[in-house]
């Protein structure tokens, strides 16, 4: 009983990371840009979350600058703060990229990219891969990074994740 | 009929409610390690072995399509499922059959009274009267209506308890209501509505009342003519049935006025190119072929409730529902949603600034099923200003243990985010 | 998922049609004192023992409400709904997922389509478009909507021997045509519709076919895309699934334009007193509880056809078909209705001036169940100038014993009617 | 074997009698009644049985004619053609009593009358009783009755026995 309780237990300890929790707590770039380009919200119906972000982007496509507003659940919130933390400074094509293989990467279908995209180092965004051994949080999860997605394709209804 | 045949049986020995519990296979399984406590039962009830066998036996002896046949499966198919409505007209006391409509839930039959009682009578101006406690099932076919027919919807306020603001309610009901639809349990809030009163006050004024009855119908035993329900809708899924078939209870007066929902098979004495004659009640409102095992299984259901008692279960239930909230409310940081003096079953919380939704993750993780999010009752959220809650609601097979699980896994969540 | 385990060693041994009747407890019985012969599967299919199983299993061990929770449960009962999703999209050949709708039946999918597309479009006297052997399900719905709209109905002709007389029904689809609504198989006559060339020319002029694929899918296999067909509605429960559970297939660019049939519950992203968000396709049309073991039975069923294979089921039934008709003709008295070509099995007779419906009493006392009246196509009797017939419909589980055994039966009819 | 077969085929005799199968072939009274009083239609939806009942009633209440017309199985014609030849000459509140307890009789609740109608003779009608074995037929043979009960009472609406 002690293997399997201390298994579990690192199960949800993995998802809820000290870094997840730090971001949770304090999500970084947290407001509205008033001067945003591109915008996207994400809903997840099922728990609720909600979030909208905001990007500036220059005409060289760099991202300039990241912000969320919203609410979420922990997983979500962290997701956004390091999203934004993760992509100023990228431009848009990398940004797309990035966000591509951290969307297979949470679903857990590791050989989804290859060539280039197999080579991107995620950072401090493994953070999130406790997720996969819950699979109802994955959608949590991506959902801060399929609005960024469909921020910078400029699509303008609100993404959801059901 | 085998059915009618066990289920005799059953009522003949009434059964403590301590023994219930083993009758729902569902519940004798460990989820992630840990048995299961299940406290969803307000989004859905697991089912008891009489009625998963009442439909499998269904299936495997019984089964041919209803109403058309003259062999003798058709026959026996027929009699099944018209016995079920027999069961239903019984468990709500309706005054007659044809007065019991099946549907796909509770959802389905708000929407059939929306377009077929509603919608033809309705000019642009004329009100709906609902309450912010709804259901969306009770929210988006009268907004979907209003879009159609330029009706205006309007809600009654409720007060910081959970409970409708009845006064407001019915200060609005005005010439130009033209129905009141409101829930008898909130899903969310486990409120009971103080039906009598409302729909005496609507009587009065003679608007019709429709009653959301989905959390209502497993935890009071309800009399639709005692209550005076012009229209009472359930969902099967909800009160130990399978899914896929719901109720429709309407007056009879009421259904003969109201032009067919869906037209098809069975719902018609006769078809012409050049006019169609529609068949009697209830058949007008069933068209196609309908759930006939889900119908079964809706009588099996009732069956066992009756067998169980309605008073015991609402009894147990309600000593329960005390338990979880005193023990609830000895956490630390637990903030109770919906604390109305008259509930039924079903308790939301928050705890600190934990999100719902990471609160459920971690309570599975612990073997305890709850619901989180926003229990498609968004406005009730909104009023509160929250995104969403946890909420544990029970039935007659839920314990102490249950609840004691509960409290331990929700000491677990606050470590985890402490 | 053990559902799907137990479908995978079902796919992997391709089982021989006649060792299926085995696999159908509903058929292991006596009716009357002799053995079961179940030719009316046209009206309502026996169900597999992995379909029952995996509705029982379902409710056993993995029930709770779909697409609403984060516990263990709730995400097992919403991976087997849309596992079965999958399953009829890959069964039916449609592009993606979120052109699968469930529903309760064909009725509800064509009701669906009426109301929903063709409703807020439509103007008095543009004009819909069906055929003379429609089963009512794909006539009353149009009925209604005409009276709503004050459109009007334009029915195609039938030919002597069942068949759609296409030239004309192609004649007929002139610039007020806002849809053309066809059987892909007639329940009634067993007429296979020439779908392509209907399809194309209502695309040649720019209007959407809807097809009421009832009678189709369990005896022919079925590509949406092939065919081209804008809207496809099917019934689980004549292809060996549960009742209660169906499918409209739409083109997504379609259901991307219609409003929503029901409101409630799952088809909302948002719900806010001042303004309601829809959900994504397909969920935009699924209001409320859905049937879920409904669903997981139909995807069960599905893989059921799919081990048996759907050529070999053509084939058998073909050849049973041909039998039929052979045996049937060597009747004196016997008068065939529905002789078209190309047919699926379905075989309607008369015979002498015996009323069907004693000779569907008589059937059943040796144990033959058949239907017998008008099949829910009236208009189809009127062009016979008959009330009726009888009908014998095969399934992949019947075989030449039982149609021996309806011949004997008939000679039995005459000899009392003599 | 030779035992139940027997049985079994009693019971379709008995459902098929030669008086029924008589009256179903030759049905008596069929047609229109051109001076009818009263008239009333009655529809089996799960057989397609379409029949319309015609009545001559006199001032003092006495059936003087009947007739009927329609199509509809052995069972419904002959309990028509039954019908007729029986309350032709009764007054109608013998006519009703007759229908109460036709009705009943047909579904096989010999208690459900009793005074009075205990006493009723069914005559000839007592051919229709073959029907209790047959529950799917019971509503064949009582169908023409309850078409007669709707035109004494001048119910417009056609009755159905579904
Ligand atoms: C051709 C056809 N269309 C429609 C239907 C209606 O199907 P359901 O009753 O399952 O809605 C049927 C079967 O009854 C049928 O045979
Ligand atoms: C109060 C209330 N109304 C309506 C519904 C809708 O019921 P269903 O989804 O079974 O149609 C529910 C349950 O989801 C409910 O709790």
């Amino acid at each position: 009983m002690k293997d399997k309780d201390t298994s579990k237990a690192d199960e949800l300890r993995e998802l809820y990371r000290e870094l997840i929790l730090d971001h949770a707590r304090s999500p970084r770039h947290f407001g509205k840009l008033t001067d945003a380009t591109h915008s996207a919200e994400g809903i997840n119906p099922l728990c609720g979350d909600k979030l909208k972000l905001y990007f500036r982007i220059l005409e060289n496509g760099q991202i300039d600058a990241a912000c969320f507003e919203g609410s979420g659940c922990a997983i979500s919130v962290a997701s956004a703060s390091l999203l934004t933390d993760t992509v100023i400074g990228m431009n848009t094509s990398d940004a797309l990229d990035f966000f591509a293989v951290v969307v297979s990467r949470l679903r857990g279908d590791v050989d989804a990219n290859n060539g280039k995209r197999a080579a991107i180092d995620l950072g401090k965004i493994r953070a999130l891969e406790g997720v996969k051994e819950f699979p109802s949080r994955v959608k949590c999860a991506s959902l801060a990074w399929h609005a960024l997605n469909s921020a910078i394709h400029q699509d303008s209804q609100a993404v959801s994740t059901e | 009929m085998t059915h009618s045949a066990k289920v005799s049986i059953l009522t003949a020995e009434p059964r403590p409610i301590a023994a219930c519990r083993a009758d729902f296979p569902g519940l004798a399984q460990e989820i992630n390690g840990e048995p299961l406590v299940y406290l969803d039962s307000a989004a859905s009830s697991q089912a008891p072995n009489v009625v998963i066998d009442a439909v499998a036996d269904y299936q495997r002896h019984d089964h041919a399509n209803v109403h058309r046949g003259v062999h003798t499966l058709s026959h026996r198919a027929t009699d099944l499922y018209e016995g079920a409505r027999d069961a239903v007209q019984e468990f709500i006391g309706a005054g007659s059959r044809t007065e019991i409509v099946f549907t796909r839930g509770t959802t389905e039959a708000i929407n059939l009274v929306a377009q077929s009682y509603c919608r033809p009578k309705l000019d642009a101006g004329d009100k709906i009267l609902i309450t912010h406690l709804e259901h969306h099932s009770n929210i988006v076919p009268w907004q979907m209506l209003c879009k159609q027919t330029g009706a205006e919807l309007v809600v009654a306020p409720i007060e910081q308890t959970g409970q409708v603001d009845t006064r407001q309610l019915i200060e609005l009901m005005d010439d130009r209501v033209r129905i009141v639809a409101v829930a008898h349990v909130s899903n969310a809030l486990g409120s009971i509505l103080p039906l009598e009163e409302i729909i005496q006050a609507a009587h009065h004024r003679d608007i019709p009342v429709l009653v959301d009855g989905a959390q209502a119908v497993p935890h009071l035993s309800i009399d639709v003519r005692t209550l005076d329900a012009d229209f009472y809708a359930f969902s099967g899924h909800k009160m130990f049935a399978p899914t896929g078939i719901g109720i429709l209870y309407a007056k009879e007066a009421l259904l003969e006025t109201m032009p067919p929902y869906q037209g098809g098979g069975d719902m018609i004495l006769e078809v012409r190119f050049d006019g169609t004659t529609y068949n009697e009640l209830p058949y007008k409102f069933e068209a196609g072929t309908p759930n006939i095992s889900g119908a079964i299984g809706l009588g099996a259901a009732i069956h066992y409730l009756n067998s169980v008692g309605l008073d015991e279960i609402a009894a147990h239930e309600n000593r329960l529902l005390a338990y979880l909230t005193r023990s609830l409310e000895g956490i630390d940081d637990i903030r109770l949603i919906g604390t109305a003096d008259n509930k039924a079953s079903v308790q939301s919380f928050l705890l600190g600034d934990i999100h719902p939704h990471d609160i459920g993750t971690i309570l599975d993780h612990q073997g305890v099923a709850i619901r989180t999010g926003h229990h498609c009752a968004m406005p009730v959220m909104d009023f509160y200003g929250i995104p969403g809650t946890a909420r544990a609601s029970l039935a007659l097979y839920n314990n102490e243990d249950d609840i004691d699980r509960l409290i331990a896994a929700l000491a677990k969540t606050k470590e985890i985010f402490a």
